[in-house]
């Protein structure tokens, strides 16, 4: 291997931060749901990359389970996303503000 | 013997009790009835109590009996104790008699007043007071019988309490009272915490293993309740704004028994006072001031009811000076006295203004001699007797305490004695002044419309005003016999065993010359009321004195003593309470301030939901920056 | 050749039950769709009971790692299964008593079994891979349930909002999680424990991991500065399953966390303890203050359950035996006082048809006595007043802390129970409003009664904790005895 | 070679990430998280992770992507919105956390000596050793994903049925909504007064 | 066989019973005052029953919660009897009272009454610091829920008051307690008498605090003025008649034995601030506008008369403080009472509005005037008796200190004098002649005359209970008397 581990945990940490400022910046609802893909991604690059550093598969077994929960999450959040446009309601985050104080 | 005594101190206390709780189911004449019939037993049974203690020998005549343990703390006990010694039975007499006497007199007076059944419950409530007082064994018990004449003189002299003047004057007595109280019971507490006790016996026996300054500080204490009790200066202004009581009340406890107690504390107090000589001789000044000044101020005073009021005080201060002097026994002849003479002239006092359907201004009335024969003779009675003119009763009473001081000798027993003199100078005119304005010169015109249709009506007073008034003429005329220098020595004889270090006894001598220089002084002051007062004159001219118009003024106002304790008490301590109550409660008992603390926290809380804006990103970006804080917190720290 | 691993079937069967129940209540809802569905949240109700029956009749016995040693059965798991199972049964009671139950009831019950079964795995977790798997079992359930009423605008709102920040927290948690693997090479409790016991003091890789770990975990928890969903969720979730969020969440995540930290993060308490105490001085402060300003009633509890989570953090820190137990007992005496009140809310909300405030509350303790006796029982309760099972959490919590010598945190506590009582009063002044009439007047709907009934078990339980808590706190000892036993 | 491969799959994973993030259209979006996806996917080979790649591209590319594209298309316009710039501390706190983090993860990595790797055989990272593991070691969390999963169809299927909603424009909805929430509160004030005009015999 | 036990449960369950079982209203009242009467003929038979000199009787000793060392822990001696007694008593005209004035919702005012009356029994009577707690705390909740439900217009921003101030000081005291119960040497005991001479200053300073509020001691007292002018008249009559008395009694029968020690190290502290209190509570009583105003700060200072009497430490002091307790509760409870009569009939209780009632009402002027007079200590009376125990006591410590006090009492005059004459005397206000019942009459004559007689039977014979109460009183302060004689 000729890149070292610290190489892709920082593009790792990178695409954290984007996705973390994706979910803190947009307010379009699918946008936030993508972002925190990328968060996820992020953080299964980690696991691969720690799972070659450390020789294990349990990372990697790790980063299958982080993917079948995202494609459940995602499930569960498109869901949301379609059920809130039945109910007519604007895809706007910021605009979900009926609970608060 | 003691059952006696005790059923006589019953019975007063289950007449108020029945009368409070009966009330308007009596009828309105029964409670008078009921009231003096109870008074009558009591004074029957201490009679006859009396009788039986003068039966037996000398060395057994103080008794001694406990009820029951009334209070215990510790080491400190108090019983219900009675004791019973010859000083206790004059009292008893005393309170009983007189009390009778003037329980009779009120049905006529109250009659018609709605509130009749009220006011013999209270009377009776009195004088259950005072008899506690006189027949306790233990100063505690005193102490309760001491603030309950205060409570039931409150009472009384407010007794018509719609008038403020009267409600006024009640609070002032009982303000009053309650500094004597306070004075009275931090002197019991030495005593407790130097003897160990509290009841007579104890506190006789070890009076006189006190060192002297310990006695005169307890024996200082007591003074101070027995001045405020008796009236005495400093504490003596309540007296006169008492008058606002109904009259038999200004009869049985400003003049008769109350206002005496304090006599009493001192002559039942006498083994202590004697182990401290200075609280004696202060005794002695302070009722050689009061004497003089009283009278002064009684000359000027246009209420009939304050001038005896003045002239109480007076006489008070002469048997302080009396037992200030050592002679217990004459202190308490002149009490004994003068109990007589004054309700006397008290009870006469108030058929005049029952005549004059309730006035009491002096310049009002005169001339009532024709209307009023009965009357003017009974007070004139009563008025020779205050100023000592022989063989009256006072004569014999006030003579005996002067010559006491005579026989004591010592510089101030001197001034004591030309006090006293000068005193019965000022007696003679402020007696004759009262006399010869109310009965003899020109009628005013309020009492020419007034008193001859009203004794045309009803005469005089009702019978049962005017039998007791009789009966105290009699004995103010004659009770003085009892102890004529020479020749008769019942009462001192009867007083001598209860005081154990012996009292001051004039020789006979002694006591004839200063009868023949006091009574040569009584006339002249009578003689120079006359001159002054017995002349025609326009009732509305003002009565001076004397042609300084600033005694006068000083005397009108009683010498400033009711401004002195508005300034130097009253008022600092009202604005005191409101600045408290205005400025300084709220800050130090809120300290912990719940207004502002809700202020401060709802508005905390509303920062913190300030940011709960419902904005998932506002949310997503406190987690991220949380836990950037805390991850740079942790790095710091470990790096 | 691969072998298979072994597992225990006895000792997960209570697991085994509720997802046999989750799929049944599926299976007849499919078949019964259209008709009254009230059987579906039975069978639920039966899957509980035969949960927390397993688990119940397991109690005492030895401990077990099974699973290829992904899950260990021990006292404390056994205990969160009881307590889960509880505060699954009331709930579904409490369901009962709101409308949309007759048309989805069935799949209510579902996925509260299947959030259920996660809360009970997160408490056995013996990995850091089935920590997060169950975790995001009981998370995915629950952004389901909170929107769940598709009818109301808020509940959907509620849904999203937990479902963005919820998946945040998650992907902290696999973040941390994953560096840990980093510094030790394994995600199992004793590997890392093991790894990190090697490891130099202070590594900042290791010290990266914790954090994040620990933030996943105090998310769930809603402890300071991850507390921000609380409110929002618990207002817009329907109010049954706010009452479940409120107890049985709050159970498995101070499990999970309390398990982490005496397992595999033991070795480096100094460097999350100052971090936790940190965090619950804060959580206790603000949780208090912000509710003190709440007009609605289910947002002031949310609150009010903020604080309560930052009085469990006490215990936490305390930790040991001591600390375990009260941090035991006193989520145990929470959990029926969340769902009583909750339930009682629920109730209001029928009678009201509209949201609970303090307005809307205003003498409606004199329309319905015993709810309103209840509410205030459940109050004074969280305020922690004598003769609840709330007390006594308070007084075991705050009694460890003094023993172990943090008695200023006991204070904290303390000061923040005093703010704490002028919140309850507010509603309690409220519902007994003399001078106001109230709005709404008590009648009768279908599944009231067994709200009432849940009330009234919760109450039961709440009075019992406080009066008699014996039986309570040895059994609070028996299952911390697992976490004491790791340090 | 794999330090060309490297840089420009990380390359292009970070600008694929930012078109995701930055991108008006949501459709663009998910099309930039496609190819975030392919870039990953050839770090991880080049991490020897060859079923994980693999399963990234399927999964991701297969499942995931396919569902959003769906959703895109079904919720239409209204999924538009532009970045929000309305509060520009907003703006400028989001990007202090996400640089705070950023440079923390990175210096923490940076200063960390990890040691060489381990020396991995040929199997390591193959369907093989890692679906071994998944049905042994990590059968609980296999099967909890399948739970997960299955929960999640649950789900899907309560959250998604109903009746079809018409389509309407922001402004529309948002006036609608208006309507219907200012018609609510006048109902429910309507009830309240006329339970508290009623008396209290009739309450009852 | 009736133990202090029954003395709580008996009221405890016959106040749930009413306050839930819907009887008719009238129903309700008089079982509530037939229980409140029963509760007096109990404690009557203790006080015929009891041997001064035999410390702790008719006790009951239980394991409660063993895991804690918490016993079931109840006795009554001299002084916890006295004031039991007084306690039952007021309770029962409170509860008379109501009755008579009709308040509304019966249930719930006598539930709570009777409730607060248990309480009260579990403070008198506990020998176990988590018992004594329980009732402490514990009897604030009725108390409170009647002064926020049944007070009078600004009465959130009382009960906020007093719950600010009481539970700030309860809550540090349950800090304290545990301390001083979990560091037992023998392992946890919550026990008085285990507790004796172990704590340090911090833990006596959280227990004087707690008691310093109840009191209320000067310059604790900020709560008092608001609790007593809202509530309801019954309520101001417990509240300061008995419940005050709970931080009087504690100060006695908890902090100066428990802590003998400090209590005589400190006692220059109580005794100032009791002293300052005496005179300032007397001296704003003088200024208030309306009878309840000079009721209350009467009672701030009496209190801190008694608190002053406590810390002389001496035979007197403890006993007159004891008695003085008693006197205090029959005269404030009845004084209340009347006030509460008083604008009731005539819609206020301000001074510049009232006067001239004596007028042809005698029943109300003699009840007034009885209790006034022993309000204000005429001598003879049973308050002057205590007062004089203490100034004894006071006297015997230091004579300036006895002679300050006295002050206090000429104060007292002055201030009561004031209060009866406005109400009783001059002119008639301009309400007076607006009155519809012209006197005291029946039910409430009834309900203030049981306190009246009981004050002047014990001026009657005021031994009957000092000589009960004085061994006891005695063993209380013995420890600290000790230790300030060594200093």
């Amino acid at each position: 291997m000729s890149v070292g581990l610290p190489f892709y945990l920082s593009v790792s940490a990178i695409l954290f931060a984007i996705g973390l400022v994706g979910v803190l910046l947009r307010r379009s609802p699918l946008t936030t749901l993508l972002s925190l893909e990328v968060m996820l991604n992020s953080v299964n690059l980690t696991l691969v990359a720690f799972s070659r550093q450390v020789g294990g598969s349990d990372g990697q077994v790790f980063a299958l389970v982080v993917m079948g929960i995202a494609a459940a999450e995602v499930v569960v959040g498109l869901g949301l996303v379609v059920a809130m446009t039945r109910r007519e309601m604007v895809l706007d985050t910021d605009e979900l503000r009926s609970l608060s104080g | 013997m003691t059952g006696l005594v005790w059923t006589a101190l019953a019975l007063p206390l289950a007449g108020a009790a029945v009368l409070a709780v009966l009330g308007t189911r009596l009828p309105a004449r029964g409670a008078g009835w009921l009231a003096s019939l109870v008074m009558l037993v009591a004074f029957v049974c201490s009679a006859i109590a009396t009788i039986m203690l003068a039966s037996r020998p000398h060395e057994e005549r103080a008794v001694v009996e406990t009820a029951w343990t009334w209070l215990t703390a510790g080491s400190f006990q108090v019983g219900l104790e009675l004791w019973f010694d010859e000083l206790t039975a004059v009292m008893l007499l005393v309170v009983t008699g007189i009390g009778f006497l003037i329980h009779v007199y009120s049905i006529g007076y109250m009659r018609g007043d709605e509130q009749e059944r009220r006011f013999f419950a209270y009377l009776n409530l009195f004088v259950f007071s005072m008899l506690l007082l006189v027949v306790s064994g233990d100063l505690v018990l005193l102490l309760a019988g001491w603030g309950l004449v205060g409570l039931s003189s409150y009472l009384l002299i407010g007794f018509w309490h719609q008038k403020p003047s009267a409600i006024k004057a009640a609070k002032k007595a009982f303000v009053m009272n309650a500094i004597g109280d306070v004075g009275l019971a931090l002197g019991i507490l030495l005593l407790f915490i130097e003897l160990g006790t509290t009841a007579y016996t104890g506190v006789f026996a070890g009076a006189g293993s006190l060192d002297s300054w310990t006695a005169t500080i307890a024996a200082l204490l007591l003074l101070v309740g027995a001045v405020a009790k008796s009236a005495q200066l400093p504490l003596h202004t309540w007296l006169p704004d008492a008058m606002e009581g109904p009259t038999p009340v200004s009869a049985l406890i400003h003049a008769a028994t109350m206002v005496t107690a304090g006599v009493y504390l001192i002559a039942r107090m006498n083994p202590l006072f004697h182990a401290a000589p200075y609280a004696l001789e202060t005794i002695v000044v302070i009722g050689v001031l009061g004497l003089l000044m009283a009278g002064a101020i009684a000359l000027v005073q246009t209420d009939i009811k304050r001038i005896i009021a003045f002239s109480t005080m007076s006489q008070i201060a002469y048997m302080f000076v009396g037992v200030g002097l050592g002679a217990y026994w004459a202190g308490i002849f002149h009490l004994f006295t003068h109990a007589f003479f004054k309700a006397l002239l008290f009870m006469g006092a108030g058929l005049v203004i029952h005549a004059l359907h309730g006035e009491q201004d002096v310049r009002n009335m005169g001339g009532l001699r024709s209307v009023m024969p009965k009357t003017y003779f009974c007070m004139l009675i009563g008025a020779l007797a205050l100023v000592g003119i022989f063989p009256l009763s006072g004569g014999f009473s006030k003579d005996a305490i002067l010559a006491s001081a005579l026989e004591v000798g010592t510089p101030l027993a001197w001034v004591a004695y030309i006090g006293g003199l000068a005193g019965a100078l000022l007696t003679g005119i402020y007696t004759f002044r009262l006399m010869f304005l109310v009965f003899h010169r020109r009628m005013s015109p309020y009492a020419e419309a007034v008193a001859p249709t009203a004794v045309k009506h009803h005469g005089e007073g009702p019978s049962s005003m005017l039998w007791p008034v009789y009966i105290l003429t009699l004995g103010a005329a004659v009770v003085g016999l009892l102890q004529v220098p020479g020749l008769t020595h019942v009462f001192f004889d009867w007083l001598e065993p209860i005081a154990p270090a012996g009292m001051v006894e004039p020789s006979a001598a002694q006591e004839w010359l200063t009868t023949l220089v006091a009574v040569s002084i009584g006339v002249a002051g009578i003689a120079i009321a006359g001159h002054l007062y017995l002349r025609e004159f326009d009732a509305t001219e003002r009565m001076r004195l004397g042609r300084g118009r600033l005694v006068d003024h000083a005397l009108e106002h009683r010498l400033y003593w009711d401004d002195l304790y508005a300034v130097a008490f009253e008022r600092p301590a009202q604005w005191l309470a409101a600045v408290l109550r205005r400025d300084v409660d709220r800050p130090v008992a809120g300290w912990l301030p719940t207004d502002g603390l809700g202020t401060l926290t709802a508005f905390l809380g509303r920062s913190v939901s300030v940011i709960e804006n419902g904005v998932v990103r506002s949310y997503a970006l406190v987690i991220a920056l949380g836990m950037a804080g805390l991850l740079l917190a942790l790095l710091v720290r470990a790096g | 050749m691969i072998e298979a691993p072994n597992v225990v079937v006895l000792a997960i069967a209570p697991e085994i039950s509720l997802l046999v129940g989750a799929s049944l209540v599926l299976m007849v809802a499919a078949f019964l769709r259209g008709r009254d569905r009230g059987i579906g949240v039975l069978l639920g109700i039966a899957a509980f009971a035969v949960s927390g029956g397993f688990a119940i009749a397991a109690w005492g016995d030895p401990p077990v790692v099974t699973v290829a040693e992904a899950l260990q059965v021990d006292q404390l798991t056994q205990a969160v299964r009881i307590l889960v199972a509880g505060c699954g049964l009331l709930t579904l009671l409490v369901a009962l008593g709101w409308p949309r139950m007759r048309e989805a009831g069935a799949e209510y019950a579902a996925i509260l079994l299947f959030a259920a079964t996660g809360m009970t795995l997160i408490a056995g977790s013996n990995s850091f891979l089935t920590l997060f798997v169950a975790l995001e079992l009981f998370s995915i359930s629950l952004y389901v349930l909170c929107a769940f009423d598709r009818s109301s605008k808020a509940s959907l709102e509620s849904g999203f909002k937990y479902l963005v920040l919820g998946t945040i927290g998650s992907i902290i948690l696999v973040y941390g999680a994953a560096f840990l693997y980093g510094a030790t090479g394994s995600f199992q409790f004793d590997g890392v424990a093991a790894g990190l016991a090697e490891a130099e003091p202070g590594a900042w890789l290791v010290a990266l991991g914790v954090v994040l770990v620990l933030a996943g975990l105090l998310f769930k928890i809603g402890a300071l500065p991850f507390h921000m969903w609380v409110p929002d969720v618990y207002e817009g979730a329907p109010t049954s399953v706010t009452g479940f969020m409120a107890a049985a969440t709050k159970i498995a995540a101070f499990v999970a966390l309390a398990r982490v930290l005496a397992e595999p993060l033991a070795p480096v308490r100094d460097t999350w303890e100052p971090v936790l105490v940190v965090v619950a001085v804060a959580t206790i402060v603000v949780g208090n203050v912000a509710a003190l300003v709440q007009d609605n009633v289910k947002r002031m509890l949310a609150y009010s359950s903020i604080a309560a989570a930052g009085f469990g953090l006490i215990a936490i820190i305390v930790g040991g035996e001591a600390g375990s137990r009260a941090l035991l007992f006193y989520l145990a005496a929470y959990a029926p006082m969340a769902i009583g009140a909750f339930a009682v809310i629920t109730l209001h909300e029928r009678d009201h048809r509209g949201v609970t405030t303090l307005e809307s509350i205003r003498a409606w303790g004199f329309e319905r006595p015993f709810a309103g006796l209840a509410l205030v029982v459940f109050l004074l309760g969280f305020a922690g007043f004598p003769l609840t099972a709330g007390f006594l959490g308070k007084f075991l919590v705050a009694g460890s802390a003094v023993e172990s010598g943090w008695a200023w945190l006991a204070v904290v506590g303390a000061i923040g129970s005093v703010i704490g009582i002028a919140y309850y009063l507010r509603v309690i002044l409220a519902l007994y409003d003399r001078s106001a009439r109230s709005g709404v007047h008590a009648a009768g709907a279908p599944g009231l009664a067994s709200v009432s009934i849940a009330i009234a078990l919760c109450l039961a339980l709440v009075i019992a904790g406080g009066a008699l808590p014996g039986i309570g706190i040895d059994w609070a000892g028996e299952a911390a005895r697992v976490l004491a036993a790791g340090r | 070679m794999g330090i060309v491969v490297f840089f420009l799959a990380a390359f292009l994973a970070i600008v694929s990430a930012l078109a995701v993030v930055s991108q008006k259209n949501p459709f663009v979006s998910a099309l930039g998280l496609l190819g975030n996806l392919v870039s990953l996917a050839t770090l991880m080979l080049l991490l020897e992770a060859q079923f994980v790649a693999a399963a990234q591209v399927i999964v991701y590319a297969g499942a995931i992507m396919v569902m959003f594209l769906f959703v895109i298309a079904y919720v239409g316009p209204r999924g538009e919105i532009g970045p929000g710039t309305r509060k520009p501390w907003q703006v400028v706190l989001a990007v202090v956390a996400g640089l705070l983090v950023l440079i923390q993860i990175v210096l923490v990595v940076w200063t960390t000596d990890f040691g060489k790797p381990a020396s991995v055989d040929e199997a390591f990272g193959g369907p093989g050793a890692v679906g071994q593991a998944f049905v042994t070691d990590y059968l609980l969390a296999f099967e909890g994903v399948s739970v997960i999963l299955f929960m999640a169809a649950v789900a899907g299927v309560i959250l998604g049925a109903g009746p079809r909603p018409k389509r309407l424009t922001t402004d529309q909805v948002m006036a609608k909504e208006g309507e219907a929430e200012a018609r609510r509160r006048a109902a429910s004030r309507a009830a309240i007064e006329a339970a508290r005009e009623a008396e209290p015999g009739e309450v009852r | 066989m009736i133990t202090a036990t029954t003395l709580i449960t008996v009221p405890l369950i016959a106040g749930i019973v009413i306050l839930i079982v819907p009887f008719a209203q009238r129903l309700a009242g008089y079982l509530a005052l037939l229980v409140a009467l029963g509760m007096v003929g109990a404690v009557a038979g203790f006080v015929y029953r009891f041997e001064p000199m035999a410390g702790y009787q008719f006790g009951d000793d239980a394991e409660w919660i063993p895991q804690l060392g918490i016993r079931w822990s109840v006795a009554l001696d001299g002084v916890g009897l006295a004031l039991a007694a007084v306690t039952a008593l007021v309770v029962a005209c409170a509860i008379g009272y109501g009755l008579w004035a009709r308040r509304d919702r019966t249930h719930a005012t006598f539930g709570l009454l009777l409730i607060t009356e248990a309480f009260l029994f579990v403070v008198f009577a506990a020998r176990d610091l988590f018992v004594f707690y329980v009732g402490f705390e514990g009897m604030l909740i009725p108390l409170l829920v009647l002064l926020a439900v049944w007070g009078g217009d600004e009465r959130r921003k009382a009960t906020v008051q007093v719950v600010a101030y009481t539970a700030f000081g309860t809550l540090l005291m349950l800090v304290a307690i545990l301390w001083l119960g979990l560091t037992a040497p023998d392992g946890p005991d919550f026990s008085m008498a285990a507790a004796v001479g172990r704590g340090n200053d911090l833990v006596f300073w959280a227990f004087a605090l707690a008691f310093a509020i109840k009191s209320p001691l000067f310059p604790f007292h900020g709560w008092v003025m608001p609790a007593y002018r809202q509530s309801s008249p019954e309520v101001a009559a417990v509240l300061s008649g008995v419940a005050s008395k709970a931080g009087g009694f504690a100060f006695l029968a908890v902090l100066v034995p428990l802590f003998p020690e400090q209590s005589a190290r400190y006692a220059w502290l109580f005794i100032a601030l009791g002293l300052i209190g005496f005179l300032w509570g007397a001296l704003l009583a003088f200024r208030q506008p309306d009878g309840r105003g000079v009721i209350a700060y009467s009672s701030i200072a009496q209190m801190s008369f008694v608190v002053l009497g406590i810390f002389l430490l001496n035979a007197q002091g403890s006993t007159g403080a004891t008695f003085q307790m008693v006197n205090h509760a029959l005269v404030s409870a009845a004084l209340f009472l009347l006030a509460g009569w008083l604008e009731s009939q005539a819609g206020s209780g301000d001074f510049r509005r009232l006067g001239g009632l004596a007028r042809s009402r005698p029943i109300l002027a003699t009840v007034a005037l009885v209790l006034g007079m022993a309000a204000l200590a005429v001598p003879g009376s049973s308050v002057f008796a205590s007062e004089f125990l203490i100034l004894l006591a006071a006297f015997a410590d230091a004579w300036w200190l006895g002679t300050i006090a006295s002050l206090g009492i000429v104060l007292a005059a002055m201030y009561m004098l004031r209060w009866i004459s406005a109400v009783l005397h001059e002119r008639e206000g301009d309400l007076v002649g607006q009155l519809r019942p012209p006197d005291l009459r029946s039910g409430a004559l009834l309900a203030v005359l049981p306190l009246a007689l009981a004050l002047i039977a014990l001026s009657v014979a005021p031994a009957q209970l000092t000589e009960r109460v004085d061994p006891s009183s005695q063993m209380m302060v013995a420890g600290a008397f000790a230790d300030k004689e060594a200093r």
